[in-house]
């Protein structure tokens, strides 16, 4: 497999190659060829079997990673895809013509982080949420809790502590608070 | 014409007997099913207790003025199949307003209610009622047939249209039952029989977890209060015409219950361990088995 | 003489779909009714709905509506700590949630390099198999019960809780454990745990004679099961079917075979496959599967060593920050392949867990595609065939 | 209580999330007479529901009562993820038909709807639905601490946190999630209400309608359905 890795090397210019078993590679790509790489293993290479599309929100850096998830069940080997998409106006050529349910997975994504997939049949229609009006829900930036505590009426009465404060307080008044690991019989 | 009111008066206690024995049936029925699965199941009560919970519902909307006569005419058809009815024989008082040629009457009547309840749920508006009606429409007309050759063959056979002179015929023996005398046309009837009560592999009207309930999905309160008291009467009274027809009638109110039971039993036993058929599938095995026994019967008288 | 019983004539026109893919049904025209097979109607696998346009007992169009149980765990682990996702974890799939730990665990042993012992791989792998176990009890008499023969149902779930009781004793949940955690698993089996499993094996030995008497035996079973439902050996690339949905049609696909994990390359199995691809495949291919399991738990239960350590060293979890990183994890649930993405990003918490339940493809896609020209009689019995758990398609 | 009419407006402003066949149109009708048609009035009643006292006499009351508490038909709507345990309850090891608890598949028969754990804003809008079709008297079992105080989901964007502000509750459940036992102890507490005559919370729901409706409409955001569902 390391020779099928290096030649997509050269044809595609991959930016990252990182591998994470013996029989699990990640590619990091760019944004323009993800969608050609994947057609290709998928046409020549007999990567037939499509895993996950999932969507990384770095906010940090701006960006969305989206992972597309490969696998060629004959050799048993998974390739992962990433490529890195623009947070504002976020937007993705769409593959639902490869796979039927990559259409589901793209109507996902459009409806928890706002990543557009044009020409993606029933892109615009309800997947989980019915009549969301705030941002996206899965975006970083948006604070469930506190959505929660503005929408729900919370009942009074819960008390919340932060477990390593509580833990110190009650069970070990006089243990330092240290991440350590305990060594076993040494 | 003079009234016999202590006619009436004795249809009426037979109606409250049937109807009370109709509710114990089910009731033990649905022990008897807990029990083959494992279970305590229902106390015995359960079904009374469901009546008057029924009709003790505070509040009650309507579909229209058919919504509400469906229950009606379903009730009315139970109860005119009980009144024309032999129920003992040898009796006076218990044969309610049999007269000769009631059996034509009877036959129409097992369609009446159903035609009733199909205008009612209709009504209803809720898709599933419908696809129930017009399966139980369907399925019906399918049990209609064999059990109309099978009639048309015992009167053949009796020289006779009358249910009463039907058992008379019978009586002396269990070797002159019709079941021994006449068995294709005693199965053919039989096999509908299974699909008159409704149990799997019968029971796509009500088919529980494809279109939930079927033609009562509306129902609710006082009007499903109608609907099971009729059905308690209906159970009954099939299961009387049948052992009137085939298994030689009832000298007593405790060989009725006793047959009339066994008769019930026949139709649960089956239901147990079959499962439902699509309704193409039930209405051909309708067409093909019991008619071609019906058949048979009719030729070879 | 046989053509005049077929009363299924060719449908080849439906779906009536339009160039863009939208439908071709014109619902004032009296020709077709709109249906909703659920949320709230018995039938239905969990808490979802099919909405679908029948014309007559056909249906010509088939739409899932999922979301009715949607919690955005996702969402939620991300603002918790490793330690403390894991009770939300296990929820995301109530029908076997072992699964769910162990890929949690599994992930962060993969991401903080964790070895764990021998005998809690032993303890995981057993554990896994009894939640396949209980939930095999469930499906396998359920496809009967689709076809209103619910005497099977009511034996097995008689069963289940027998082995819920053996999961109660080791773990003291009844539904959630919470029994594998990262390093290893959290307690040994209890004494005399071997002999109160056996005896539940033998008890689910009869069962499976019954069961086979009273479903695969039944000629209306048959007649409901066999043809109904087909799913076509080129559909399950296209469409991403995996475990028994996969196996059916004779594409033999599991996980544990094909990239062990925990102990299973100890064990000697062979996964079963069929090859019609309908109902009645489907619920063979479970059938047999049950009496797999059974005959796993027997083999670990006789290579498992008695005692042994069950837990590796751990960072305090309370301040347990793991690098940077990302990594798929996946295992064979009944359903098939069940994977978790799981992303970090060197904080204490992680930066985004994904969830890959099969029955995101089967329910939505496969389902859609297989009940257009289906009978309106037999959408429940098709979608607990391919054995739909809505949970895991929404989180 | 009268009978007056709820606020069109209302139905109107929402009309974008109605499915086509419930949009308002014109329809032509066989003579060539051009008619407006708005579905959502005119199939639908928009009539507000009344209360409906228990009967005067209190003999007669406490008897209803007693056939009303031995007669539990529950609606078979698993609404999360505690409908997992609603099979074992009806199968051999717990079996509660002994006590009188059956399951109808539709709201319309059934007296008792049991919310089994968390309910998404979504489901939420369809229990509404079921809930008020179901007739007086009519009960609500709740299952599980996310129904009590959002359990552990408390801080989820999709979960309601507390059940009683949306419809009324008369026995809640605790546990996550509560074994068949509790939820058969459960159900002994509600027969033990029903049968004291305090399970009154139809009424209650009818009495308070307008809180109960503006706190569903809060979270709600497509309201497009009448207000009640007859």
């Amino acid at each position: 497999m390391k020779n099928l890795i290096e030649r997509l090397h050269i044809k595609y210019s991959l930016t990252d190659i990182v591998n994470q078993r013996d029989n699990f590679v990640y590619l990091t790509i760019r944004k323009e060829n993800a969608i050609d790489l994947v057609t290709y293993l998928k046409d020549y290479e007999g990567f037939s079997h499509f895993v996950l599309l999932s969507c990384v929100d770095w906010i940090e850096d701006g960006k969305f990673q989206l992972s597309y998830f490969l696998n060629q069940p004959n050799k048993k080997f998974d390739i992962a895809i990433r490529t890195m998409i623009d947070r504002e106006n976020a937007e993705m050529q769409s593959s639902h013509h490869l796979w039927k349910h990559i259409e589901t997975y793209q109507r996902e994504l459009r409806e928890m982080y706002g990543i557009n997939f044009p020409k993606n049949p029933r892109i615009e229609e309800n997947f989980i949420l019915e009549g969301w009006d705030e941002i996206p829900p899965m975006r970083r930036e948006f604070d469930t809790k506190r959505y929660s505590e503005k929408t729900f009426f919370p009942r009074e009465g819960r008390k919340t502590y932060d477990p390593a404060t509580y833990m110190k307080d009650k069970l070990y008044p006089n243990a330092p608070i240290t991440a350590k690991v305990n060594k076993k019989d040494e | 014409m003079e009234i016999d009111f202590n006619k009436i008066l004795f249809a009426i206690i037979g109606l409250i007997i049937v109807l009370n024995w109709g509710l114990l049936m089910s009731s033990i029925m649905r022990k008897i099913g807990a029990r083959v699965a494992g279970r305590h199941g229902i106390p015995w009560f359960q079904p009374w207790v469901d009546l008057v919970k029924n009709y003790a519902i505070r509040s009650q909307i309507t579909h229209g003025v058919m919504f509400y006569l469906g229950p009606v005419f379903r009730l009315s058809g139970g109860v005119g199949l009980f009144l024309f009815m032999p129920m003992i024989f040898g009796s006076d008082l218990w044969i309610n307003f049999s007269f000769k040629g009631d059996i034509i009457l009877i036959l129409y009547f097992q369609f009446f209610g159903m035609l009733g309840m199909a205008l009612g749920a209709g009504e209803g508006g809720q898709p599933h009622s419908f696809i129930g009606i017009s399966r139980g429409l369907s399925q019906f007309t399918a049990i209609e047939v064999p059990m109309t050759l099978a009639v048309i063959s015992l009167a053949v056979q009796y020289q006779t249209l009358s249910i009463s002179d039907i058992v008379e015929a019978q009586q002396g023996g269990f070797m002159n039952w019709t079941i021994i005398t006449n068995p294709f046309a005693s199965i053919a009837a039989m096999l509908s029989l299974l699909g008159a009560f409704g149990h799997s592999p019968f029971n796509l009207v009500k088919a529980p977890n494809e279109i939930p309930i079927g033609p009562p999905t509306e129902y609710h309160g006082t009007y499903l209060g109608v609907l099971r008291t009729n059905a308690a009467i209906l159970h009954v009274v099939e299961a009387v015409l049948f052992m009137n027809l085939f298994f030689g009638g009832a000298g007593s109110w405790l060989e009725l219950i006793v047959k009339s039971f066994l008769i019930y039993f026949w139709s649960v036993f089956v239901g147990m361990v079959f499962p439902r058929f699509r309704i193409e599938q039930s209405v051909v095995w309708f067409l093909k088995v019991p008619l071609i026994l019906g058949i048979i019967a009719i030729i070879l008288l | 003489m046989s053509n005049l019983f077929n009363w299924n004539p060719d449908r080849s026109k439906y779906p009536l779909m339009k160039e863009d893919g939208s439908l071709d049904v014109d619902l004032s025209s009296q020709k077709f009714t709109k249906l909703w097979v659920g949320p709230n109607h018995p039938g239905v696998t969990g808490n979802m709905a099919v909405e679908i346009t029948v014309s007559g007992d056909e249906i010509v169009h088939a739409k899932t509506h999922v979301g009715y149980l949607h919690r955005g765990f996702e969402k939620l682990i991300e603002r918790r700590l490793f330690i403390q996702g894991f009770p939300t974890c296990i929820r995301m799939c109530v029908a076997e949630p072992d699964y769910n730990e162990y890929l949690l665990s599994k992930s962060i042993e993969d991401l903080s390099g964790i070895e764990i012992p021998e005998m809690a791989e032993w303890l995981r792998t057993l554990v896994l198999e009894m939640a396949r176990l209980q939930s095999l009890l469930r499906t396998v008499p359920g496809q009967g019960g689709t076809f209103s023969l619910g005497l099977g149902v009511q034996w097995g779930m008689y069963l289940r809780d027998l082995i819920l009781d053996r999961f109660e004793e080791l773990t003291g949940g009844r539904i959630y454990h919470m029994y594998i955690l990262p390093g290893g698993v959290r307690g040994l089996l209890p004494d005399g745990f071997k002999e109160r499993l056996e005896e539940n094996l033998q008890l689910i030995d009869e069962f499976i004679i019954k069961i086979k008497k009273l479903m695969f035996d039944n000629a209306v079973f048959k007649k409901r099961a066999i043809g109904v439902g087909v799913i076509k050996k080129e559909w399950v690339d296209q469409f991403g079917i995996v475990g028994p949905n996969a196996r059916s049609v004779g594409i033999s696909r599991d996980i544990r075979k094909d990239y062990s994990y925990l102990k299973y390359q100890e064990l000697d199995f062979e996964p079963p496959t069929a090859t019609d691809g309908d109902i009645f495949a489907r619920s063979t291919v479970r059938y047999r599967e049950l009496i797999q399991t059974v005959d796993l738990i027997r083999q670990i239960m006789a290579k498992m060593p008695e005692k042994g350590d069950i837990k590796s060293p751990t960072p305090n979890v309370l301040h347990w920050k793991i690098p940077k990183g990302e990594t798929y994890t996946r295992s064979e649930s009944s359903r098939g392949e069940y994977g978790m993405y799981y992303v970090t990003d060197g904080s204490d918490k992680p930066r985004r867990i994904n969830l890959r339940g099969p029955s995101y493809n089967h329910a939505m896609t496969l389902l859609e595609h297989m009940l257009v020209n289906a009978n309106i009689s037999d959408v429940h019995a098709i979608m607990v065939s391919l054995q739909t758990c809505p949970p895991e398609i929404e989180r | 209580m009268t009978n007056d009419k709820l606020n069109k407006n209302q139905i109107e402003d929402v009309s974008k999330f109605f499915a086509p066949e419930n949009k308002k149109k014109n329809v032509e009708t066989p003579d060539g007479q051009i008619i407006e048609v708005n579905p959502l009035s005119d199939y639908f009643s928009e009539a507000r529901p009344k209360v409906h006292e228990p009967n005067s006499s209190k003999v007669v009351e406490t008897f209803l009562n007693w056939a009303r508490a031995e007669s539990l038909w529950v609606l078979g709507f698993g609404t999360g993820c505690g409908s997992i345990e609603i099979p074992p309850l009806l199968t051999p090891r717990f079996d509660a038909f002994r006590f009188g608890v059956q399951m109808r598949p539709t709201p319309r028969q059934s007296n008792v709807i049991i919310i089994s754990g968390y309910l998404a804003v979504k489901t939420l809008k369809r229990v509404i639905r079921s809930y008020e079709q179901m007739q007086n008297p009519k009960y609500v079992l709740a299952l599980g601490s996310c129904t009590i105080n959002g359990g552990m989901y408390f801080d989820s964007y999709n979960t309601i946190n507390r059940l009683d502000k949306y419809i009324p509750v008369d026995v809640y459940v605790a546990g996550c999630m509560p074994r068949p036992e509790a939820l058969l102890a459960g159900f002994m507490k509600l027969k033990e209400l029903i049968k004291a005559g305090k399970a009154e919370n139809a009424n209650k729901y009818v009495e308070n309608f307008d809180e109960y409706k503006a706190n569903q409409k809060k979270i709600i955001k497509d309201w497009n359905m009448p207000d009640y569902n007859w």
